[in-house]
């Protein structure tokens, strides 16, 4: 893959396109940012990194209006701004596509990509223009989305080309991306960036915030680290590798990831047959064995999604049959039921379905257990609170930040907590869709820590993730979906990277031949 | 027709003669009234004419909202009756219902319930109005509460809707009232929407606020009961340490008043009212308008009996059983 | 919450089971299930009294409920943004006594305008409110509401206005033959609030606000801006329906309708408008008005026990609902 | 919408420049500026009239305020899923003339059960349309609302219930050493209501199901079982308030104190409660109760003239949630 991406030609130094300086910015309790120096030459793409956690949504968030710094100055191309809402910045050339999806649910598509600048005749929406650039964009970036589609009814993916569509759609000076590829597949990773490459042709700057060291390496001219709210290094791609770049980010050394090894063959846990959604999935099975870490891989759109849904008993049109402890039944009909089951999910979309955002890390990580955790139906804030730090520390989650509310953390920081969830509950068969998304790579290896060791305790986990790498490394078998149908189940000795990728393209190449 | 005695005599007259009517006509009830039991003795009253004249009658309720009330005019016009029975939710809308949408058809007419058009009580052009509830209906009872303040004494009044006609009535007899009689000192004036709880909260407060009040005006016989309970709740006796004065005369009222815990009701006649009104429409229908102002008062209920409005527990045996 | 709108030809391209023709109907019906019941209901009062679709019948019906109607198309505006405007009786009276003030003091032609002013001028209130001091919009406008109800009571001395002038009732009562003035203003403002709703940059504003505030603020929308108009649009809406009805009545009083509330809340949210912000449409206002007019209209003509009424009213809103709700859900079962 | 709610005692340790007081102080101030407003209100109608503070007074207020208090318990619980029941009104009144019908025909001692038995059925009935049938509370509490209403008229034949038995009236009226019963049972409901609310699983459950209604059915709680429990606690609520109403009046009737829903939904929300569900507490019910009494028994005990006292009520209640969102954001600013 690395080989088919050109190295970027260093672009010769322009004016300063973003200057901030000694910006400080904090929230009740937290100092997000602490006088951060940031510079962002003209016609570059500057890699921003750092730990969930780290100010890196908050500095760019400054840089676009949507927070108001406490101190210091930004300036763009030259002029200062003053903190007056997103409209200026945008007015000054900065188009951004934030970590957490802003999409309007209940408009469609193509409204959703002309939020705020819909195309116009006089005072009229010109919404066949609208659709029409729509398609361009999207034949651009090789997505096939209706552009009047329900924004609200297509999945996270879908919404976050949504986003990457919007910031697109006008010809900014200044593009802000805050982990654009979390939910992305190859395909749409490399026309991604491909669009970036592009865009650095036509001089626009980019910022680049990404948890895929890789991914920063390839693309960006130069990285700048942020550590607990401090700038800490800037320098250009060439004097970074990726170890350097962990350094930095972490203050430490990186431990070893945990040695992979094969789980030692558990007895049949759960045999899947026959599941079907109309439209989206058709007849899949397999056979989970407790101990094991299952992996699903595919494109995005494949189904794997619906899959895990439909066994979490949330996919209302799903059928099928589940056998546990040698009892055949149909897919459960509730989340309820599922549980009963020992089933449980831990879903993608952190926001909409993971947390609930008013209320504490306490809360949310305890809410799937809590008669466990409240005899006599009392809840024990004691059992509760050291009950939620052990889960906190097993993640890397600092477990002093329990006592905000979940919506002011950072989106690693979150995601951590839509996992944690679970830890204490226990369920037998744990589903995980894209449970890493928008992890830093020393939090992804507690992550990893954490999953290997509850398959050791006896679990199933079922995960899907858009990181092939991810699940080639962790999974000890990975269930190929194409399409919506099986294209294969890979066993232990025959999984590698090349052969998971060849799959699931090779599937799509039989489908168009 | 100018002498209100001679025209309920003549309305008498005209019922006593058990006339059967030319035709079976058909009547619209345009009423200001929604669901309380003052308004289902209104349409008793009603039921009782058109069973005795063999009318049919559409009822075009307007829950004291003079803007659905001008709805049902309209409505009734273009449905088309021989004659309108027609009870304003408040006289200057019901001033335009009447001039612009009523009084241009070619039929008979009468109001009830309120005087409009700014009139002491009938309007030119009608059939007839019947109605007791003028502003001097509400001074008589406001006069005869205040006069029993011999000596200085505190009064609190509870009052139904603000913003309605009859407040504005209720209001200025209590004015006019605390004028003509220096003795009584109205320490405390709040509407309590006809609600006996909320009576009962703010008749509460003005009892604690002011522990000397021994007089309590009330503008409606339910709504008194929440004033008795809150005087039983200060410890006092209702009739004898707080007077209560009320209107209504329903059979509860009446009841309070010979057991003494109220002592004074005032006559209300929902039933005579719609009754007579109906037989002034058959009357009118038939050739025999009165064309003028009848007073509940002036019918047998209250002439035949205590001859006044203001029950007491001196007359009170006079009066016959109430219709509601 | 659990509104789940389908997008008209939404459908994914990929099945391939459906027939398109059963997808669309299936999403049509989806989508349109309140219209089902408005029908059925037409039909029952119809069938119970041929009157009701008389030309008369529904000329009388356009001009009754020309204010509550007008005021709808304003809630509608401030619901899709997720707002509330509860002060609109109050305010609604405010203005007609305004109307009816300067018809008596001024002359009926200005009558019109001052109370449009005077909406204005609640409507901007409300809006500094709810936008700029940031108080939430529904326990606002109950207090403005009670406010402006005072300002009301101390202005007319608890009296009502009466307009001398008998030709200021020409514009809520007159007619060109036989359709009344203030029922063309209602299907104007209904047409006109559509089509802003629908077609422009401004409605594209409202819905994006209210299905996302702070996405639209990120995305350069002037969010105060937007929420604030809604409430001063409510404001001109209740002048206009203010002076209507001052009209009507050849005068004006406190507390006028104070009920008015309901049926425009009802009017607006009966349609399918979901109160979260962000989903709904002026045709949904349309029906629901509809629903609500048939149901006060067919009362009478029918004739139904007035002890009855509020049974069949609750059940027929009930009713229409579950029907809706039902709906979608058998739609979605069958169509996808 | 803009609500953020604060976390107390979410600061992190690294922060260095502020002291502890000084962060708590703020975010106490930010928390509860709502007291703040309270506190005036107090200061102002007890300097006026000092009787405001006597026991007799508080006494009385406990017993008055009883019902609409007792309502607003539940309403809170309904508040906090997001959720609405428009039907109270009606509901007490059908529970009151349950009461008292009881009372009249069988036996007072039965009346209590017997209420709260109609009340509980109202409360089954609107659980089993939002949350079965799955229509919008709004809309489906204003049917169930006027259903409930005609009801009443067509059991009372819109007559008033007298109970004879003047023993009925203990409950309602009713003191123990001048404490009245209705009070305690006020103190209780809030009391147990808040402890529920606050410190169990259930309570844990509300709020979590208000925040994220499918983050928290994901997690496995029972989503649409714990939105109906709060329907058939607001039903339970209606059957108390009722029987106490109706026992301090010894008498029932259809229709009691209709607009007793806009007192109950203005406890509920001026302490701070959102309407969107998941934030609020049992406190900010009280202090919400205590500022709408205060406002009402100031009207009485300072003799506030009948013309101003709308202005000035819809004044208080937007002047304290504008010092409270004031509060908020001043705290926040100095003290972060
Ligand atoms: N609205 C907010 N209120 C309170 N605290 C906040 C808020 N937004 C961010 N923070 C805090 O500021 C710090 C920096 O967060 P930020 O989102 O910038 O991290 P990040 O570097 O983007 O992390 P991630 O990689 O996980 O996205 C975190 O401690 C976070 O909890
Ligand atoms: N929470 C949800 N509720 C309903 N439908 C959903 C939800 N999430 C995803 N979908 C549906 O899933 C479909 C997209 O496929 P899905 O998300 O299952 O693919 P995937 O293989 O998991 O890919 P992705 O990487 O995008 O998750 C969309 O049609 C969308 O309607
Ligand atoms: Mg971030
Ligand atoms: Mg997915």
């Amino acid at each position: 893959m690395e080989a088919r991406i050109d190295p970027p030609a260093p672009s010769s130094a322009g004016p300063d396109a973003v200057r901030v300086e000694r910006v400080s910015k904090s929230f009740p309790g937290v100092q997000a940012l602490k006088q951060v120096d940031f510079t962002l030459r003209e016609g570059e793409v500057h890699g921003l990194v750092g730990e969930n956690g780290a100010g890196k949504s908050t500095l760019i968030k400054v840089l676009t209006g949507a927070y108001s710094a406490d101190k210091g100055n930004v300036e763009i191309f030259g002029h200062a701004v003053d903190q007056h809402g997103p409209r200026a910045q945008q007015r000054a050339g900065v188009a951004a596509i934030y970590q957490e999806l802003t999409v309007v649910a209940d408009l469609s598509a193509a409204s959703n990509v002309f939020l705020g600048r819909p195309m116009r005749r006089g005072p009229m929406v010109n919404r066949r223009a609208m659709e029409q650039r729509f398609r361009e964009l999207g034949a651009r970036l090789g997505v096939d989305i209706q552009p009047r589609a329900r924004a609200g009814d297509l999945s996270v993916a879908n919404q976050q080309m949504l986003e990457i569509m919007r910031a697109l759609q006008a010809d900014h000076r200044i593009l802000i991306m805050d982990e654009p590829t979390a939910s992305l597949g190859p395909n749409e990773r490399e026309r991604l960036y491909e669009t970036v490459g592009r865009l650095r042709d036509e001089r626009t700057s980019v910022i680049y915030i990404s948890h895929d060291l890789d991914e920063v390496l390839r693309l960006c001219d130069r990285i700048s680290v942020l550590r607990d709210g401090e700038m800490v290094a800037t320098a250009a791609v060439g004097a970074w590798d990726k170890e350097k770049l962990v350094n930095t980010m972490l203050g430490t050394e990186l431990r070893a990831p945990p040695a992979r090894h094969r789980a030692s063959e558990g007895d049949e846990l759960l045999r899947v047959e026959g599941v079907t959604v109309p439209g989206k999935l058709q007849d899949i099975s397999f056979v989970l064995r407790a101990g094991e870490i299952f992996g699903i891989a595919g494109l995005v759109g494949a189904g794997r999604t619906e899959l895990l849904r439909a066994l979490a008993g949330t996919e209302p049109g799903a059928s099928g049959t589940l056998t546990i402890d040698g009892r055949t039944q149909p897919l459960p009909r509730t989340v309820g039921r599922a549980l009963a089951l020992g089933i449980a999910l831990a879903p993608e979309d952190r926001k909409g379905q993971g947390l609930v955002l008013s209320q504490s890390g306490f809360v949310n990580v305890t809410m799937t257990d809590m008669r466990g955790l409240a005899p006599g139906a009392i809840v024990r804030s004691g059992r509760r609170k050291s009950a939620a730090e052990v889960i906190a520390t097993s993640l890397a989650f600092d477990p002093r930040r329990l006592g905000a509310p979940t919506g002011t953390l950072s989106g690693g920081n979150q995601q951590k907590l839509v996992v944690g969830k679970w830890l204490h509950r226990r369920p037998r068969v744990l589903l995980m869709d894209e449970p890493t998304r928008g992890i830093d790579v020393g939090a992804k290896g507690e992550m990893f820590a954490v999953m290997r060791r509850l398959a050791d305790e006896g679990m199933a986990i079922i995960m899907v993730s858009s990181e092939l790498e991810e699940v080639v490394e962790l999974a000890d078998r990975v269930l190929v979906l194409a399409k919506g149908r099986q294209a294969a189940i890979l066993e232990y000795g025959e999984l590698s990277l090349e052969r998971v990728l060849a799959m699931t393209f090779g599937v799509e190449g039989e489908a168009a031949a | 027709a100018d002498d209100p005695v001679e025209n309920a005599e003549k309305i008498l007259e005209f019922d006593a003669r058990n006339i059967t009517p030319s035709k079976a006509y058909r009547i619209a009830y345009l009423t200001e009234c929604g669901q309380n039991p003052y308004c289902s003795a209104r349409r008793a009253g009603l039921e009782a004419a058109a069973q005795k004249y063999g009318f049919t009658y559409k009822r075009f309720a307007a829950n004291f909202n003079p803007a659905a009330q001008i709805k049902q005019v309209q409505n009734a016009i273009t449905e088309g009756f021989d004659g309108y029975l027609f009870a304003p939710t408040a006289a200057a809308p019901a001033c335009s219902m009447w001039k612009r949408h009523l009084e241009p058809l070619d039929e008979p007419t009468v109001s009830l319930d309120l005087p409009m058009c700014e009139d002491a009580d009938y309007s030119e052009g009608l059939a007839a109005t019947v109605t007791m509830q003028r502003q001097a209906y509400y001074n008589a009872h406001v006069d005869h509460a205040l006069a029993s303040c011999t000596e200085p004494c505190k009064v609190a009044a509870v009052g139904g809707f603000v913003g309605s006609d009859l407040f504005g009535f209720w209001e200025k007899a209590i004015q006019q009232g605390a004028e003509k009689f220096p003795n009584a000192e109205i320490v405390v004036d709040q509407p309590a929407n006809f609600d006996p709880r909320v009576a009962l909260e703010k008749i509460q407060n003005a009892l604690l606020a002011h522990p000397e009040i021994t007089v309590i005006l009330s503008s409606w016989d339910d709504m008194s009961r929440g004033v008795e309970q809150a005087i039983e709740a200060a410890g006092k006796t209702p009739g004898t340490d707080v007077r209560i004065y009320s209107i209504g005369a329903t059979k509860d009222g009446i009841a309070k008043v010979k057991a003494g815990t109220y002592n004074e009701t005032t006559v209300l006649l929902p039933w005579e009212e719609s009754y007579y009104a109906a037989v002034a429409l058959i009357a009118a229908l038939e050739g025999e308008p009165i064309n003028g102002y009848i007073n509940e008062a002036d019918l047998p209920a209250v002439a035949d009996g205590p001859g006044t409005i203001i029950i007491t527990p001196e007359n009170v045996d006079t009066m016959t059983e109430p219709k509601y | 919450m659990t509104e789940s709108p389908p997008p008209p030809g939404a459908g994914s391209r990929t099945e391939r089971g459906a027939t398109l023709l059963k997808r669309y109907g299936a999403a049509a019906f989806r989508t349109y299930g309140i219209i089902v019941a408005f029908v059925i209901l037409v039909i029952v009062v119809s069938i119970g009294n041929p009157a009701f679709l008389s030309q008369g019948n529904i000329f009388n019906m356009l001009s009754q409920w020309a204010p509550a109607g007008i005021m709808a198309v304003g809630m509608t505006y401030v619901i899709l943004t997720g707002g509330f405007d509860l002060s609109i009786a109050s305010g609604y009276s405010l203005c007609a006594v305004v109307a009816a003030g300067v018809g008596i003091l001024v002359d009926p032609a200005y009558a019109f305008l001052a109370a449009i002013a005077a909406g204005f001028v609640v409507g901007l209130l409300n809006a500094v409110l709810v936008v700029g001091v940031n108080i939430n919009p529904f326990i606002t406008t109950v207090g403005t509401g009670f406010i402006l109800g005072g300002v009301t009571y101390v202005v007319t001395k608890n009296a009502a206005f009466v307009v001398p002038d008998m030709a200021f009732g020409d514009l809520g009562a007159g007619r060109w033959h036989g359709f009344p003035f203030s029922g063309m203003m209602l299907i104007g403002f209904l047409l006109v609030g559509g089509l802003v709703l629908a077609k422009t940059v401004y409605g594209e504003a409202i819905y994006a606000v209210g299905g996302n505030r702070e996405a639209s603020r990120l995305s350069g929308i002037r969010v105060r801006t937007v929420i604030g108009s809604t409430y001063v649009l409510s404001g001109v809406c209740m002048g206009v329906a203010g002076t209507l009805t001052a009209s009507q009545l050849n005068s004006a009083q406190a507390n006028l309708d104070p009920v008015i509330i309901f049926d425009v809340l009802t009017i607006v949210v009966v349609g399918g408008t979901s109160l979260a912000g962000g989903f709904g449409s002026m045709w949904r206002t349309v029906v629901g008005l509809g629903i609500i007019a048939t149901i006060s209209n067919g009362f009478v003509l029918l004739d139904i026990d007035v002890f009855y009424q509020d049974i069949i009213k609750g059940s027929i809103i009930v009713g229409a609902l579950a029907l809706d709700v039902l709906a979608r859900r058998v739609a979605t079962r069958s169509g996808a």
